[in-house]
């Protein structure tokens, strides 16, 4: 067994800046996937924005007021930044579900798309909203269906070509369930060829990979600042200027209107605005700018490096379980998905919470139909982020074995 | 809850017995149910006749603690009558949503009253009881409380 | 001129729970209508989760987990007590125009309503969801005309006559723009008589005015948990549960699904579930059980009688500057709405703002058919919370003053 | 920016004078123009001849800001060409978004600058020469800066 060390980033210092490991010296939180922990800097600038600078924000023109506007626009620049897109093409949301939710129901009412395509691996997040909008818009809905846990761009090419266009395909950059890597730019680049728009769920990916929007080329993009180390209740909807000025409004109220009438009203002509209807959650902009600068202190490659010598040196381990099996590809990120043959998901996912203090997931991680591509109905999920380490994959071996000797 | 309150003996004793399960050959009736939060899913057979449920038998994918309460559940049921085993599911129910129910009618069952603090494992433990319920509890007897 | 000093609260401990007097002790913040300023309480409720809590609810076993999961929901319990309603009865969503939203297109698409009925003086967030999801729809829109800001029982009465049931007539309990306080009660049980639905947008009356949802016995009542000291991104949406577990889902996402198919899938049953898709606002539902908490303590009615004071303070001192004019009903609560005749509404507000720290709104208010049926394109609103101060408004009328010096 | 340097003299002295208010009998154009996010509206009056714009006037309700910036562009623009106008027209809206101008056409208008930093209060500033444009300043120009 050769448990690779991690010296891309100085953990010591990183785990100094999370509060959560102060409180709970010996917490093993492998819960990633799920929601990140906030670093310090973070919760200042949440703590720091409601002591000084609180106040709506575009409507008001006493200081106050200027200085949030101007901290919500310079953080929406900041993390148009961070994902390599312009400003005018980042909408805050409240979290990638609704993002996704913004983008269907925009797409499926324009009257413009034949068919939407999802794979089956996808997050519900990624899968209900198109399935949902399609057939209230009697647009084809194509779930592709995958063979274990894995997608080629074979394959799609395959699919793609009965698949009647223009059509918007929805794929995640990272699968949450399995941590398989999807190929999102061939697919991106494949996709536009047969005439479609694609959208990538960068819920997991956009955390741990640097991802520069122009580049990869697609249409829209979205991601939930809860995942990386910003606050609950914020997300961003991404997308090329032109596409998202022409998106229809979700949610209408405030701020995204233009001339109100008895008859018809009009709105906004910038998606930023149109798209941004009653008041917006200003602490979690200001939060998630602040959690982009916290991972470009650190570096997001580095990050990458460490959480996936952590990955790697977890997937040894744990094949060395007779009784484990890991469902998650051979070069899956960050995430492990994995059961033990003789301990149901929960009771595992119990006993290493309870009395271990290592803190993993169990369930269907809200992917019914992927683990229905794996035969199962259930099974644990490892994730790791840049303040995990290989002690963490260690207690998280030890209380596997442990576990076996208490309920077997 | 420590751990080992939640997987107690008890528990754990049920889990581990494997008494009740399999499919039973001469059920009169099957019904499936699941939980689909987490996943588990449950068959049971029962055995009906004469307003008695006679035997019960499970099967199905599920932890520790939505199989030991199966297995008790079917323990407690065989050989009531139709009208107490509602009233004993009925009361099941209600002690694990932390109601106010009658003690003296659900036995061993008991033992699983911890759960009502743990809202994602009473639906573990619930599961069996709610499957039995779709063929054992009238809409009346819900409300009236059996 | 009597000046009504006001002892409802104990003003300079209040003011000491709020962080913002402490960096800008000069600050008159006139503004609380947009959004209020946060308690130190709520400040720390919110780092305190992050630090301690933090994790996603729902559907994790792992002790932090079950300790954010309970905060969850306990915060569920809390504020729905604060409203008189049941803990079933409450979705938590992004805010008020966020519930607006998810209200008006569930009731649209339901195929159960002939008419939607809106006054208007309604803020832009109770007007353009019930306008485009009627329009969207076919189901008929009846903006009531309003005769300058109020409007009475026999008024509606009138109308209703005339529109077809059943129908649904969602109304504000205080007017954002003019702080008038409509007969919501009276208007509630009428419409019930003519077979309606009633929503109560309570943005601005729940931070207000003690609110017994049981007893109102309204349909529906939404409100914004950031103009009543708790965090921006998070607001609640109240419905008697019967017909809360019908409304359509909104966004589509994690955690509201029961069973997904690939042809087509099942969504749960109770509406503070279905209604709840994906990652939701944890630590803003924190901050709102929080701003409970601190309001309950100093008490909603001494609060409404400390701002009442304060209103009718700043009306009489309004009155006696010659050129001002004031567009507020003369019982309006919390809030005036006024403008000088020589002075532009935004250019005094800045004057305000810049040179005297007193923070006042000027345009439109979200409420431009409320300008319109007074005859104007824009104003300046003074509005008045707990923390506000005698001194407060005579910082306000000296300011004006001033500004009549400077400009004219 | 402080308060004085919003509302420099120059401004007040181009929202007090009243220069170019109010509508010109003559006029070969006629256009509106408002700011609906904050209420303003304009009205303008315009008299092209030979290609020159010969005269400028204006009605509306609107802030300081919108005021003097209303008098100081019809200064500005009376006696220019069409094509000189044109330009002036959009050096101001790339002074006032931030980017980069040529001062050179601009003349007093640059008095303005100081309200890009200002998002809220550019929009008033800015309302009059957007209105103007629309008479003014074709697609093309926009594009290729005039
Ligand atoms: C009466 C009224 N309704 C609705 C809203 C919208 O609330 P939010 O912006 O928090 O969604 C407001 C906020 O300004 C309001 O005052
Ligand atoms: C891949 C993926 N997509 C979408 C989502 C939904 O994100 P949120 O719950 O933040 O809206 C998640 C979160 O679990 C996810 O992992």
């Amino acid at each position: 067994m050769s448990l690779k060390e991690t010296s891309a980033i100085s953990i010591k210092e990183v785990r100094n800046d999370f509060p959560v490991f102060r409180h709970y010296p010996s917490l093993v939180y492998l819960d990633n996937a799920a929601t990140s922990q906030k670093p310090q800097s973070v919760i200042d600038a949440v703590s720091g924005f409601y002591e000084r600078e609180n106040a709506n924000v575009h409507r008001a023109v006493y200081p106050l007021a200027e200085k949030s506007t101007d901290l919500y626009e310079s953080s929406r620049s900041e993390v148009a930044r961070f994902i390599g897109a312009e400003r005018n093409e980042l909408v805050f949301t409240k979290g990638s579900t609704e993002s996704l939710n913004i983008v269907a129901n925009a797409l499926a009412t324009s009257g413009r798309y034949k068919t939407f395509v999802v794979p089956t691996f996808e997050h519900h997040s990624n899968f209900l909203p198109w399935q949902y909008h399609s057939l209230k818009n009697g647009i084809k809905f194509v779930a592709l269906p995958i063979m274990g846990a894995e997608l080629t761009v074979t394959e799609v090419t395959e699919s793609l070509k009965e698949v009647e266009a223009p059509f918007v395909f929805s794929i995640g950059g990272l699968i949450n369930s399995t941590g398989y890597r999807t190929p999102f730019e061939d697919i991106t680049e494949l996709v536009h060829s047969f005439g479609g728009l694609t959208v990538i769920d960068g819920a997991q990916l956009v955390p741990h990979e640097s991802f520069d929007f122009k580049k990869v080329n697609s249409d829209f993009l979205v991601f939930s600042g809860h995942k990386m180390l910003a606050e609950t209740g914020i997300g961003c909807l991404v997308g090329r200027a032109e596409l998202l000025d022409d998106l229809t409004p979700f949610v209408f109220g405030g701020g995204m209107v233009d001339r109100v009438s008895v008859e018809a009203s009009s709105y906004a002509k910038e998606g930023t605005s149109r798209l941004e209807g009653g008041t917006q959650n200003i602490s979690g902009v200001v939060s998630l700018a602040s959690a982009c600068r916290y991972l470009n202190k650190i570096g997001i490659s580095a990050i990458h490096e460490h959480v996936s010598n952590l990955t790697e040196t977890a997937r040894e381990m744990l094949k060395e379980i007779a009784d484990v099996t890991v469902y998650s590809p051979p070069d899956s990120h960050a995430i492990l998905l994995f059961s033990h043959k003789r301990i149901h998901s929960h009771d595992l996912a119990e006993f290493l919470g309870r009395t271990q203090e290592v803190a993993i997931r169990s369930g269907h991680h809200c992917a019914q139909l992927q683990m229905k591509a794996l035969g199962i109905t259930s099974a644990c999920r490892a994730s790791f982020y840049l303040y995990n380490t290989v002690e963490d994959v260690k207690r998280l071996i030890e209380g596997i074995t442990k576990a076996e000797r208490w309920f077997l | 809850m420590n751990f080992e309150q939640l997987y107690s003996d008890f528990i754990m004793f049920h889990f581990k017995n494997n008494t009740h399960r399999g499919r039973l050959e001469d059920s009169t009736h099957t019904v499936e149910g699941s939980n689909t939060s987490c996943g588990d899913s449950i068959t049971l057979y029962l055995t009906i006749g004469k307003g008695v449920v006679n035997a019960i038998g499970f099967e199905g994918e599920g932890c520790a603690i939505s199989q030991a309460s199966a297995a008790v559940m079917a323990e407690i049921l065989e050989g009531k009558s139709l009208e107490e085993a509602a009233a004993t599911i009925v009361n099941f129910e209600k002690m694990i949503h932390g109601e106010e129910y009658d003690g003296s009618k659900i036995g061993d069952a008991a033992f699983f009253e911890g759960l009502k603090e743990h809202p994602m494992r009473a639906k573990c433990a619930i599961l069996p009881w709610k499957t039995a319920a779709k063929v054992l509890v009238s809409k009346q007897q819900k409300k009236t409380g059996a």
